[in-house]
């Protein structure tokens, strides 16, 4: 099954269980290459496992799981990154006792040296603060600016495919609009996004189609616009 | 009445018969293989049980050693009159060994135990008082009325009864309350702490406990050998001891008896190949950790599960083991009636709990009524659980006010607030995973302060009576729960859902009048979140006020009489189900806010 | 007055060697969570190949030091294999398991090097220099000089290179590292060689200081350990200053009372421990409940 | 419950049973049969102090061999069975049980004064005699008619010594560092007697332990009072080291002290340059002294490929005496019977004139020597 489609990331009946407790069931969805998906469903809802169940972190069953022709299955978890998958991990994950600068360059540890210097040119113009906090300990960050870093490490690895997982926890509302700001910026550049949120309206915003997850199942998927307006997200999100 | 094997009366009798076999040197190593095995079973109480890495257990099997030497070679003590104070300073050392303990553990205690080991061994090898390096020799024999002491058969004789006496104490305590709250402090002391038990006092006990059984063997050794060295209670010693707990089977009083018998046997017949004899229980250590970490007694269980034998065993009534026949059901415990009604069960006061410059409760209040059941809700990093473990004393607050039934408890210890009243479970299922279910719901029900332990001493017989009236009552509440068919499996070893379902039998134990259920429905299928719910208006219809931590809005809306919603640490909304559910607050807080989509066009 | 600064100078010499050993201990901790108590019979082990290739091969002190450093990195390759099951274990299981396997190298060495033990002369001629009235050896400087390259070389590693970058990286998260494209399970293999290569230096260092013996490990390790804790378990600068700390202090209290200089020292650690349980410079894993 | 794991301890109590039989054939007779002469040699074979034991070892055999090449004690074969005490005093109590259940006719051991102490009031109550090269004033001091030194005691060692450094050196400046193990406390109690019988008060007397390592503290008082001569009671490994950290440390004096510096370890340990000019007292200072050391030393050579020292020699000399006991008290080698043979004999050996006395003291004497150019040479 190698036709165009091939370029963007496939996931088939992807199933996550943790010994007897099954968090995905039988999940599949589709980012068309330079597309956007959102994935959104409360909390408890199998967004973050089927994230996890793509980079290899916990086991997990599927038909298929390809991007850009490779399978993702036979993928040991330190090469997922060489396919061009950048991953910006829930809770940001930044590392605390290395310096900004430092924590980019872990973001292109894989690329060959030469092409460091532009893609922190790149960081640095997409988030400003970057530049300004370069030697300070990415410990010491607030949550907004530890966001902005490991969205800043993702892109240093000149990724097809950006992967969020609920970038907007913890962060005030208008950290979360500038972030929605970089986002549109990156789709304008082509880039792919895969974004995870339990802010379901958020994401209607920045994704042209959404997955809503409930209990591990697709419960809905359809254009985000549809979506936006659908009584039904409501009751899957408060249960009345 | 419970079927005995013939095992234990078997090796009782072989024990006996055995000196006659033996030649002189054959006796003399049984009767160290004996000493060994006392002061390993007290390795055994407080690490196998108590969970404490102690590396100091030679020192305590050296103080009394020494301290009998020294009081009846060097001072001309009766021996009978040293003995007794050999054993109190051993304790005393293991008490000054424990203190360290209440506040470092794991690696960090194990290095600081192994340096006080190796801190007394040098004050040994250089005090006049002990003789410096040469040790002390010339120790007086135990004098005995009629028995020649000297002789290496009657020692022997002498050694296994008191061997007999220190199994039967160790298994007495590990089980019954004493070694079930050791054990459950070693699986969680965070846990053990909400149900009401009071680490410190436990952590020393577990190192007294060592230091007796330590000192008596050490008593026995001086009068043995009638001469005491440095080298004997040195780091040699220590890691032989360790090797006879590890592969024993940490926990496993008979685990540990089993492996001194091995070892120090091995010893004897590598005598001459002194270096082959440390390779091999060098390599024992390393192959049990990374093989068998349950040791002998693991490999045990599971080649006598896999292997049905049908072992020959003969009936004997024992009083206290759990008995077959129904007797009159005692009544479940029932939740105590809260100390006066009206007043809220728990009032929140403009509490806040501040993390290294994080804000994670700012200002939150409300007020739970008795007998109501309450929800709180807010999406994740809203500051839910803390407030549970403000409520619960797991953490003290930075400001404002917790009141218990109108009595102000801000600030108590975990415990305390157990003792007051408040029950609670765990978001990520605290069990005491090497504990069985029965044990689990026992732990929480004896609601008995530490110092009642003195019982041990003063009336073991009414330790089994209590023992045979909580277990009674335990089994009543897990057949309330559905869960008496398991009773004597270990929780970890059960079902999620059972396992949930036992974290609240646990908590509904200690009979509390206010019950928190953190996230209660978590990875439950849908058969067993009706099944929850129907739990927790059995609760509250048996007084209790309940107050649930969720994710899963189906069963909040359903089960909840009042909700407060929490974001960022904050109370945004707070009211019945319906009014809730359509706060323009609550929407965006769940949903996300409107405002992004302008900005983002 | 002299008094107290020779004390201090042969605290500083020893406390050198603590640190290298402490130092050995953190970056296994750091990178693996692996309490390893074999390390302090890697320093021993380390000790026996350079004295085995200077005296009884004959090779300059140098040469013979850099072949132990390099055979005893293998080792540590190889032993990293051996322990991998204990890894993330819980850490009684971890502490036993790895005292286990210090006894096993301790047996192998009585094999193959005897039980005797041999004294070591020392690499260049130990002239006692007088400075300001307080002896200063030259072999002190020596163990002074090349523990302080050590420790460079190891910040400069950990600090400037790629590799050194990932290995701290995979050290404060191994999810996120891994997510970067470092293959955790490499870094760790090389932490535990570097940790053996730098333990095999302390022991050759030792080694004429003190007496080279199976046995050796035990107190040296008992005190390295000891002062990797008290600097912070896992922090490298922690470990050099606990090593420094512990020098001084075993020194101080085998003054006048030499006697009891073990007692003094180990009950200090005790009250440090207690007062701060993460060390001078912190580990948060101190037990809360 | 756990019914598996009481089987287990029934194999381990037979096991344990097994090897008790076992014991109880191999038991040989010290009685008048014609079965072979049992002698048990406990030695340090393990530790810092290991060469100790292979010296006494080389010693032993070497006469017992060449007593079985002359038939024996009238025809019966005299056995050797060898035990390491690893220098632990615990051991040795062990130890000295398994001689008695060997039925042993007498114990060589052992070569530490600590471990020998230990095992006396267990060999006396079983009255097995005990030859031992501990050189401990405490050994005779137990009041047992069972013990012997094959040597000398530290007493004649240390008054040999005190004089020929006061009166014939003529040097009162003498520092002190003893360890506190029974041979170092001996050591150092008559040293100091001697030189307070002389008026000469040590310029300063510390004590070290027997398995420390680093002696800078200890040493740096030493140097502060600047002394002629450095008196050091210890065993040859840690005299070595005392020796070569003081010199690291600028201490100029002179060495001196008891036999354990006049053996290859110290030279060894210490290094050549250090011990130059070392000044020690031994009963036994080279090969070449007379005719019975060269032959001695031949086939000592010839059957080890060494050349010996002063513990082979104590070891060959104090079993001789032995055998030439047994050929006296013969037929029965009983305990009482042979210990008075033992007393009742004189003999010359490579040490000198052997004579004991009640408290089991045999030889009388000592020499002085110094160590030029890496080797002893007696004054």
């Amino acid at each position: 099954m190698t036709n165009g489609a091939g370029a963007g990331l496939t996931v088939r009946g992807l199933s996550v269980s943790y010994g007897r407790v099954r968090a995905v069931r039988d999940v599949s969805f589709r980012v068309p290459a330079g597309g956007s998906l959102g994935i959104v469903g409360a909390n408890g809802a199998g967004k973050s496992s089927t994230l996890k169940a793509i980079f290899r972190q916990v086991e997990a069953s599927a038909e298929a799981i390809e991007f850009g022709g490779a399978d993702l299955r036979s993928t040991p978890p330190h090469r997922v990154i060489d396919l061009g998958i950048g991953y910006v991990p829930e809770g940001r994950r930044v590392f605390p006792g290395l310096t900004v600068r430092k924590n980019l360059l872990m973001g292109a540890y894989r690329r060959r040296w030469r092409s460091v210097g532009d893609g922190l040119a790149r960081v640095h113009d997409l988030f400003p603060a970057l530049a300004r906090f370069d030697s300070a300990l990415a410990g010491g960050l607030s949550g907004g600016q530890q966001q902005m870093l490991a969205i800043g490490r993702a892109l240093m690895s000149d990724p097809r495919l950006l992967v969020l997982d609920e970038p907007s926890m913890g962060l005030a509302p208008v950290l979360i609009a500038e972030i929605a700001r970089t986002l549109q910026v990156l789709r304008r550049q082509g880039m792919g996004i895969l974004l995870v949120e339990q802010n379901a309206k958020l994401t209607f915003t920045l994704t042209d189609r959404c997955v809503v997850l409930e209990n591990g199942e697709v419960v809905r998927e359809g254009a985000s616009e549809e979506l936006r307006d659908d009584p039904d997200v409501r009751r899957i999100y408060l249960g009345i | 009445m419970i079927r005995v094997g013939l095992g234990k009366p078997a090796l009782l009798a072989v024990l006996f018969a055995l000196p006659v076999f033996l030649d002189l040197y054959k006796a003399h190593v049984a009767v160290l293989i004996m000493l060994y095995a006392i002061v390993a079973i007290g390795l055994c109480l407080v690490m196998g049980l108590g969970g404490q890495v102690n590396l100091a257990q030679a020192a305590f099997f050296g103080t009394g050693a020494y301290a009998s030497a020294i009081l009846t070679a060097t001072y001309g003590w009766n021996p009978w009159l040293a003995a007794p104070a050999a054993i109190l300073a051993a304790c005393a050392v293991a008490l000054v060994v424990g203190l360290p303990a209440l506040r470092v553990q794991s690696h960090y205690l194990g290095i600081v135990s192994l340096g006080l080991a190796v801190a007394f061994a040098s004050v040994l090898t250089n005090a006049t008082l002990t003789g410096g390096a040469s040790g002390i020799t010339r120790i007086p024999p135990l004098p005995a009325p009629g028995i020649d002491l000297t002789d290496e058969y009657n020692y022997y004789y002498l050694v296994l009864v008191v061997l007999a006496g220190v199994t039967a104490l160790a298994l007495f305590v590990s089980g019954t309350t004493l070694g079930r709250r050791l054990r459950a402090m070693r699986d969680d002391s965070l846990a053990a702490a909400a149900v009401g038990i009071e680490i410190p006092q436990y952590r020393l006990m577990a190192f007294v406990l060592a230091g007796l059984l330590g000192g008596v063997a050490g008593v026995l050794y001086a009068h043995l050998v009638r001469y005491v060295s440095p080298d004997t209670f040195g780091l040699g010693v220590m890691f032989l001891l360790l090797a006879m707990v590890i592969i024993g089977g940490r926990d496993s009083v008979w685990g540990v008896l089993v492996a001194a018998a091995l070892l120090v046997a091995a010893r004897d017949l590598l005598i001459g190949l002194q270096t082959y004899q440390q390779l091999v229980y060098g390599a024992l250590m390393v192959g049990t950790v990374v093989f068998a970490p349950r040791g002998l007694a693991g490999v045990a269980s599971a080649v006598r599960r896999r292997l049905p034998f049908p072992w020959p065993s003969v009936p004997v009534p024992l009083p206290w083991r759990r008995s077959a026949e129904p007797g009159p059901a005692p009544p479940a415990p029932s939740p105590r009636r809260p100390p006066q009604a009206g007043g809220p069960a728990i009032a929140v006061a403009g509490v806040s709990k501040r993390f290294r410059g994080v804000l994670a409760l700012d200002g939150v209040s409300l007020e739970v009524a008795a007998g109501e059941i309450h929800g709180i809700i807010g999406p994740n990093g809203s500051g839910k659980t803390t407030l549970f473990n403000v409520v619960s004393g797991i953490y003290q607050p930075s400001g404002g006010r917790v009141l218990l039934h109108g009595r102000d408890v801000t600030g108590r210890r975990a415990h305390e607030l157990s003792r007051a009243g408040v029950a609670r479970t765990f978001q990520n299922l605290r069990l005491f995973h090497r504990l069985t279910v029965l044990e689990n719901v026992l732990v929480a029900l004896d609601r008995d302060p530490a110092y009642a332990h003195a019982r041990y001493l003063l009336g073991p017989w009414s330790v089994l009576r209590r023992e045979r009236r909580d277990r009674a009552r335990a089994l009543a509440l897990l057949r309330d729960l559905g869960l008496d068919g398991a009773a004597d499996e270990l929780a970890v070893n059960l079902p999620y859902g059972l396992q949930r379902r036992l974290e609240i039998a646990r908590a509904l134990a200690a009979e509390p009048s206010v019950v928190l259920l953190d996230e209660p429905a978590a990875g439950l299928t849908a058969g067993e979140q009706d099944a929850l719910a129907e739990v927790i208006r059995r609760i509250r219809g048996a007084g209790a006020t309940v107050l649930v931590i969720e994710h899963n809005m189906a069963l909040v809306m359903g089960v909840c009489e009042r909700i407060t919603v929490l974001a960022h640490g904050r109370v945004i909304a707070a009211g019945r189900p319906a009014e809730v559910a359509h706060d323009a607050n609550v929407v965006e807080a769940y949903l996300g806010s409107e405002t992004a989509r302008e900005e983002a066009v | 007055m002299i008094g107290l600064a020779q004390t201090i100078v042969g605290g500083l010499s020893m406390g050198a060697v603590y640190a290298l050993v402490a130092m050995g201990f953190a970056i296994v901790y750091r990178t693996i969570g692996l309490v390893n108590f074999a390390h302090a019979d890697v320093v021993m082990i380390g000790a026996y190949v350079t004295v085995t290739f200077y005296l009884t091969a004959r090779l300059p002190f140098g040469v013979s030091l850099a072949l132990a450093v390099g055979l005893t990195a293998v080792m540590g390759l190889a032993m990293e294999r051996v322990l991998r099951p204990l890894e993330g274990r819980d850490l009684d299981l971890m502490l036993i398991g790895t005292i286990g396997f210090g006894i096993v190298l301790e047996s192998v060495a009585i094999l193959v090097w005897g039980s005797f033990g041999t004294a070591v002369p020392t690499p260049i001629p130990n002239v006692p220099l007088h400075v300001g009235g307080v002896i200063v050896t030259t072999y002190q400087l020596l163990v002074v000089a090349v523990s302080a390259v050590v420790m460079v070389v190891l910040f400069l590693f950990l600090d400037r290179t790629r590799l050194g970058t990932a290995m701290q990286a995979a050290a404060m998260d191994r999810v996120a590292a891994t997510a970067m494209g470092v293959d955790v399970g490499a870094a760790n293999a090389l932490a535990f060689a570097i940790g053996s290569a730098i333990a095999a230096v302390a022991g050759a260092l030792v080694g004429p200081l003190l007496y080279v013996s199976p046995g050796m490990g035990a107190s040296i390790g008992i005190k390295g350990f000891a002062a990797a804790i008290l600097g912070g378990f896992g922090s490298i600068p922690g470990a050099i200053v606990g090593g420094l700390i512990f020098g001084l202090i075993e020194a101080f209290s085998s003054g006048p009372l030499s006697a009891y200089a073990d007692l003094i020292t180990f009950v200090v650690f005790a009250l440090a421990m207690m007062v701060r349980q993460t060390g001078i410079f912190g580990e948060r894993t101190g037990d809360r409940a | 419950m756990r019914r598996f794991e009481w089987t287990a301890a029934l194999a381990a109590a037979a096991m344990v049973l097994l090897a008790g039989c076992g014991g109880q054939l191999a038991g040989g007779g010290g009685g008048t049969s014609s079965a072979p002469i049992v002698v048990d040699l406990i030695g340090t074979f393990s530790g810092q102090n290991a060469d100790l034991g292979s010296w006494a070892w080389n010693g032993v055999k070497l006469a017992i061999d060449g007593a079985n090449a002359k038939g024996g004690v009238n025809g019966r074969k005299i056995t050797l069975q060898k035990y390491d005490d690893q220098g632990q005093p615990t051991v040795g109590t062990d130890l000295a049980q398994r001689a008695i259940s060997d039925r042993a006719t007498m114990v060589y051991g052992s070569d530490l004064s600590t471990v020998s102490l230990a095992m006396i009031p267990t060999l006396t109550s079983a009255k097995i005699p005990q030859i031992t090269s501990g050189q401990a004033p405490a050994i005779l001091a137990q009041g047992s008619s069972f013990i012997f030194l094959d040597s000398t005691t530290s007493a004649v060692f240390d008054q040999t010594l005190a004089d020929y450094l006061v009166q014939k050196q003529h040097i009162t400046s003498i520092a002190m560092v003893s360890n506190n193990d029974a041979y170092g406390k001996g050591e150092h109690d008559s040293f100091l007697a001697e030189l307070t019988k002389l008026a000469v008060t040590p310029t300063v007397d510390k004590v070290v332990t027997p398995d420390q390592k680093d002696f800078t503290s200890v040493l740096t008082e030493v140097r502060a009072t600047n002394p002629k001569a450095l008196f050091i009671g210890a065993e040859e490994v840690e005299t070595g080291l005392i020796a070569k950290q003081a010199r690291s440390l600028g201490i100029t004096a002179t060495f001196t002290g008891g036999a354990p510096m006049g053996t290859p370890t110290y030279l060894q340990t210490a290094g050549a340059d250090v011990a130059e000019g070392t000044i020690m007292t031994s009963p036994y200072l080279d090969n070449d002294a007379n005719a019975k050391t060269r032959a001695f030393a031949a086939a000592y050579r010839k059957a080890y490929g060494q050349d010996p020292e002063l513990h082979g020699a104590k070891a060959y000399d104090g079993m001789n005496v032995f055998i030439a006991a047994m050929r006296k008290a013969q037929p029965d080698l009983g305990g009482q019977r042979l210990v008075d043979a033992v007393r009742a004999i004189e003999y010359d050996g490579l040490l000198g004139h052997f004579k004991y006395d009640e408290r089991g003291l045999g030889l009388h004497a000592t020499q002085i020597g110094t160590i030029k150019a890496g080797k002893v040479t007696p004054i």
